[in-house]
């Protein structure tokens, strides 16, 4: 083990594909501006020096064509690491998505594979607006054929990174752009984080907080100040949605007999109806009260100041909801 | 169903009246400070989210918007402004619209990028690059299927013309004749990536003449050319004969968006282009023919200027949106 | 009231688009072969003789373009009903229906709209395979702008799809070709059908059985048989995703104190963790056993004659469900 | 990661030997006579499915694929067992997978439309109209960055002329000089619609011309001109001169699929194109030149139809799927 060290998120997810297109020469890169300019978040800095334009591919603003490339690509031995910029325009790509890169394994009978990852950005909290915040990740988990990555750390989602790169199946992965900044402890070799497997993030016997990327972070906040007034919340972060590791919610949930699911997407039919009703199904008999479930409001992302902060929730409304299920 | 009662624009041939070189000019200084404004807005913090600013292209904001009548629509993009105040909107409801205001014509909770002002017959800025293509080529179907005389102009960058969505746009609109003007703002990148890099083939004009599209690449720096140039398309279109493409060479005098440094950029080329500023060299013209003078232009800028100055003082005190707000207009 | 006949649901929902296009100008017909041709599936036939070639638009194979013109043609002042072939190709128009025709009424604060309908088939047994037979519903339901309709027989059909002509917000209309043929009594001027109202098929005291369009009929189907051994299932069809018609699907549970929610999509992240929690929510207390969910496989839908039946439920399986939550 | 250890192709310079036209005959007498069998089967209803055949289009798909090497890679579409059969697909494998049967060389899961055949360089048919030209792009992509030197040839009909993708595909093949040519088979429809309906422009080449990308029009019945055609065209991309366009006008002798009517089709028209089939033509030229004799010919035609006549047999008593194969594959 090489001694972790604090540094951010963005830098965290950049020396995992460092690390994996030093490994394999197979791996590319594929995206708008992700080259020579670096990422228009700095995602990409620097990996253009190093690799060149055969392996790092700046496209023209062609999202569906170029996506469809890159799953040609992975059929024929590469293994692409695919951008969209914002996770708005993977609506560009659903057709490649859904009806090619998660079918091909199924319709070829295992003779053929799409070993790629599709990278995108989401996330309020900048005021991009409507066409700049979401995350599709609900979509993604509904397709059979994929897998699906929300990281909440610096080093899970290093260690994801290079899982996803090295994964043989299509893998989203989906990144919270607030947390681009957030720091954390990252071993120096980057060790690889095993798609399917929650992790706690912090334990404890009253209630289970499962929290889907960057709510997980909102999620331990409110523990914290939970834990002030004596009550020890759980924080879980299941990590990939799919595959998803059901039996640490449920291992959870026995313990602590009360679960909330925090995501940061709309509501309605989101990820956290699946989830809640797992655990429904799965720890009835261990429950003192239905999972509740936070999410988005189901509009879409105003721009303005006063009101973007309101359409997802915040440590205050996990702290307020936790109080609610408790009483 | 408010829009299924909207009438039929009125007969509009505004090719019929002397062109208006001076409402042009002025319009072109209210956008160029009205940018200004919001360039300093932005960075002091004031802007909420990103901001895609248009100075530089304002000739052709306004050389084609001259050229409608009032019942034709436009569909912008994400540097837009210009194109929104050339089509009529207010400049206080566009600017705390910018800011995030309650005030704000969309209520604040669309921003820059989002801005929809259909009484002015604008569809929209669009935060997709190419989004609103499409919605000005559909909007044109609806009118013919009504039997209205109205055009339909869609401006999109240089980035657009490597969407598959312009392609699929232009041919339907051939096939079908519809009255639609395509009107690409080539500022020669699309945010750091210079158009030569992604765009293949001997001629930007072919990508419109491959559909059978009369297809002209323009100055799009000299406001007089924008707008003949456009009077002829829409005159077409009005008359029934199908869609025009226009290629508007231009550029941007800032980067991609309010704090881009720009190292893409080579110094001699910005020397270049901004040698070619539509402004002054519309005030000279001006002058030069006698439709005015130059200190009337120089009242004129300090009217602009204080217009301007106004609206921002009033945005900035405007207040945010309510709370209440957050879960309004989601459906009908 | 005029005297119902007995007609099948293509025919049912062709004479609601003939009513609704001769009642308003502005509704225009748009999409592939649904002009002359009469719809691949027929389900256009004879429109275009009436209507002609100014309101029933044959498109290219343009779908991202034509249906993005939809969407313009709608904030114009027309009243499309733009048809996608086989749901399968919904992925292509995903972007024009997210971030141009969900968002329109809310980015111009109210004073903009996307009066439009979005119609396609969907569902199994005719061996269409993998890319010729899903149903993205679950997606459009997590989309807040988007209205979500999913009939399950002909007059509701035929109600619900005036009422999405009528409606002025955008309205995703799921047609499942296998009942196109089905029969059932409509009444010949077509009453409208509300969006939003869910429809009791069945009454029963010993369990509720919510069908998803299709999943509702063959709920009937088992709920007659278990009828043969003394069990009562009320079967309720809630007809719309979005909105959804909660208080009735409450209802029913508080009486029945059980609930089977059967879908016929891939199971993980689909609508029936949405429905399912709701209930587990509101009506916990009333529940004897967690909400049951039946899905379809998380696979993509072969061809093969003896694999695509076993892809999703169908009597016998929700007739084996029942029996296993009752006991 | 078994696709990561592929290794480069051989060189492959099939241009450098004589053109193996009697080999091409007997695989357009192979595809003739499968897809008889398959008609002939669907119409009693042992297929699973829509079934979409290419009898009259076998110039084009056999002209096209003789010219390849062994490495190089195709991606076909819905009209797709010709491509099939002339790249390597074992007849009783397509034919089993066809019917849907667990022997199927997709087990049966993906039928006429799905069917993927890498292991003979075969990126798959596709139920997508347009689906697999990115894939063969793409995968031209991926060859590139390794060093090797396939070229990768997109099968599509007229129908995809009008997709966006296909024009961003062009756009990004020619601004990366990408070992890849377009083949449109053009067979006048797209479903019961005629090209002219849904195509706008004077020329379906410049389609390709307007990216740079020598493009040309020829006669898809004849599988000399179309081997020839694409042979140059091959050659051109293995030396690292980038993408060509050919369009091959060509004629689907059935309707859309088995079963379709064809009211849309004029009887004149269809005799003309009937007047043209490939394969007696061919079988003409070859006794002419002496490659051949009639009798021998006859003998081909009767190995060919046994030869099929087995597979069918063999695969109408082939077993369907087991319950237990609903789940494998989903992932690795
Ligand atoms: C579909 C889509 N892809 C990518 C982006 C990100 N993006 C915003 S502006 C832009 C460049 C657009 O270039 P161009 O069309 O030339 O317009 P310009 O900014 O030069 O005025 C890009 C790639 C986007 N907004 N939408
Ligand atoms: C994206 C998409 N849209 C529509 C369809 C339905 N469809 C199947 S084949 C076809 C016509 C294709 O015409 P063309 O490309 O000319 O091929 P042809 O059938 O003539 O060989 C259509 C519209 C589809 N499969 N995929
Ligand atoms: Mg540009
Ligand atoms: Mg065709």
């Amino acid at each position: 083990m090489v001694e972790p060290r604090v540094i951010t998120f963005r830098e965290a997810v950049l020396e995992a594909l460092f690390l994996e297109m030093h490994a394999d020469p197979n791996v590319m890169l594929i995206g708008e501006d992700v080259g020579a300019a670096g990422g228009v978040f700095k995602q990409t800095e620097g990996l253009f020096k190093t690799f060149g334009a055969t392996r790092i591919i700046d496209t023209p603003i062609s999202e569906p064509g170029a996506f469809g490339m890159a799953i040609g690509a992975a059929m024929a031995g590469a293994r692409p690491v695919f951008e969209v910029m914002f996770g708005d325009f993977m609506t560009l790509c659903m057709d490649q998505l859904v009806n090619q890169a998660a079918k091909v394994r199924y319709m070829s009978n295992g003779r053929a594979s799409v070993p790629l990852v599709l990278r995108t950005t989401m996330g309020t909290g900048a005021n991009l607006g409507p066409q700049h915040s979401q995350g599709f990740y609900a979509w993604a988990a509904h397709v059979p054929g994929l897998k699906v990555v929300v990281p909440s750390n610096p080093a899970d989602a290093a260690g994801l990174m290079r899982a996803a790169i090295r994964d043989d199946d299509p893998v989203l992965f989906f990144e919270d752009r607030m947390l681009y900044t957030a720091k954390g402890a990252v071993e120096a070799d980057i060790p690889l984080v095993p798609i399917g497997k929650a992790r706690v993030l912090r334990e404890g016997r009253d209630i289970t907080l499962i929290g889907i990327g960057r709510m997980a972070q909102f999620a331990l906040d409110a523990a914290k100040r939970l834990a002030a007034d004596g009550i020890e919340a759980e924080v879980i972060d299941p990590r990939t949605l799919v595959p998803l590791d059901q039996e640490a919610l449920l291992q959870s949930v026995r313990k602590t007999h009360r679960a909330i699911v925090i995501d940061g997407a709309p509501r309605s039919y989101g990820v956290t109806g699946e989830i809640a009703s797992i655990i429904n199904e799965d720890a009835f008999d261990w429950l003192d009260a239905p999972v509740m479930r936070l999410g988005a409001a189901d509009t879409p992302v105003p721009i303005s100041r006063t009101l973007e902060p309101l359409w997802r929730p915040d440590a205050a409304r996990i702290e307020k909801a936790v109080w609610t299920l408790l009483s | 169903m408010k829009q299924t009662t909207r009438k039929a624009a009125a007969p509009g041939r505004p090719e019929k009246y002397p062109p208006d070189w001076l409402g042009m000019h002025r319009m072109m200084l209210l956008i160029r400070h009205f940018e200004e404004s919001v360039r300093s807005l932005a960075t002091a913090g004031a802007v909420p989210g990103l901001v895609h600013l248009c100075a530089g292209q304002e000739a052709t904001n306004v050389g084609v918007i001259a050229a409608l009548a009032k019942g034709d629509m436009i569909a912008s993009h994400h540097r837009g402004h210009g194109h929104c105040l050339a089509k009529g909107a207010n400049v206080f409801s566009l600017l705390a619209e910018i800011l995030g205001k309650d005030a704000g014509l969309c209520g604040g909770r669309s921003g820059s990028m989002h801005f929809i002002d259909l009484d002015n017959g604008n569809l929209g800025t669009n935060g997709i690059v190419g989004g609103g293509i499409p919605l000005a080529a559909g909007a044109a179907l609806a009118a013919r299927a009504r039997g209205g005389n109205e055009v339909f102009v869609c401006f999109f960058g240089d980035g657009a013309l490597n969407q598959g969505l312009l392609h699929e746009c232009m041919n339907m609109t051939a096939i079908w004749n519809l009255p639609v003007v395509f009107v690409c703002e080539n500022n020669g990148f699309g945010e750091f990536t210079a158009i030569d890099d992604v765009t293949a083939g001997p001629s930007i004009v072919a990508r419109g003449e491959v559909f059978g599209i009369p297809s002209k690449m323009i100055d799009g720096m000299d406001v007089r050319t924008v707008f003949t140039t456009t009077q002829r398309a829409v005159a077409r279109a009005r008359a029934g004969k199908g869609p025009s493409f226009i290629v508007c060479n231009t550029w941007r005098f800032g980067g991609h968006h309010v704090g881009d440094k720009q190292d893409y950029k080579m110094d001699a080329e910005t020397k270049r282009w901004l040698a070619r500023d539509p402004i002054p060299k519309s005030g000279k013209r001006l002058i030069a023919e006698g439709l005015t003078t130059a200190a009337k232009l120089k009242t004129l800028e300090a009217q602009i200027t204080t217009q301007v100055r106004d609206a921002v003082d009033r945005v900035r005190n405007a207040p945010e949106a309510a709370a209440t707000r957050l879960a309004e207009h989601v459906y009908g």
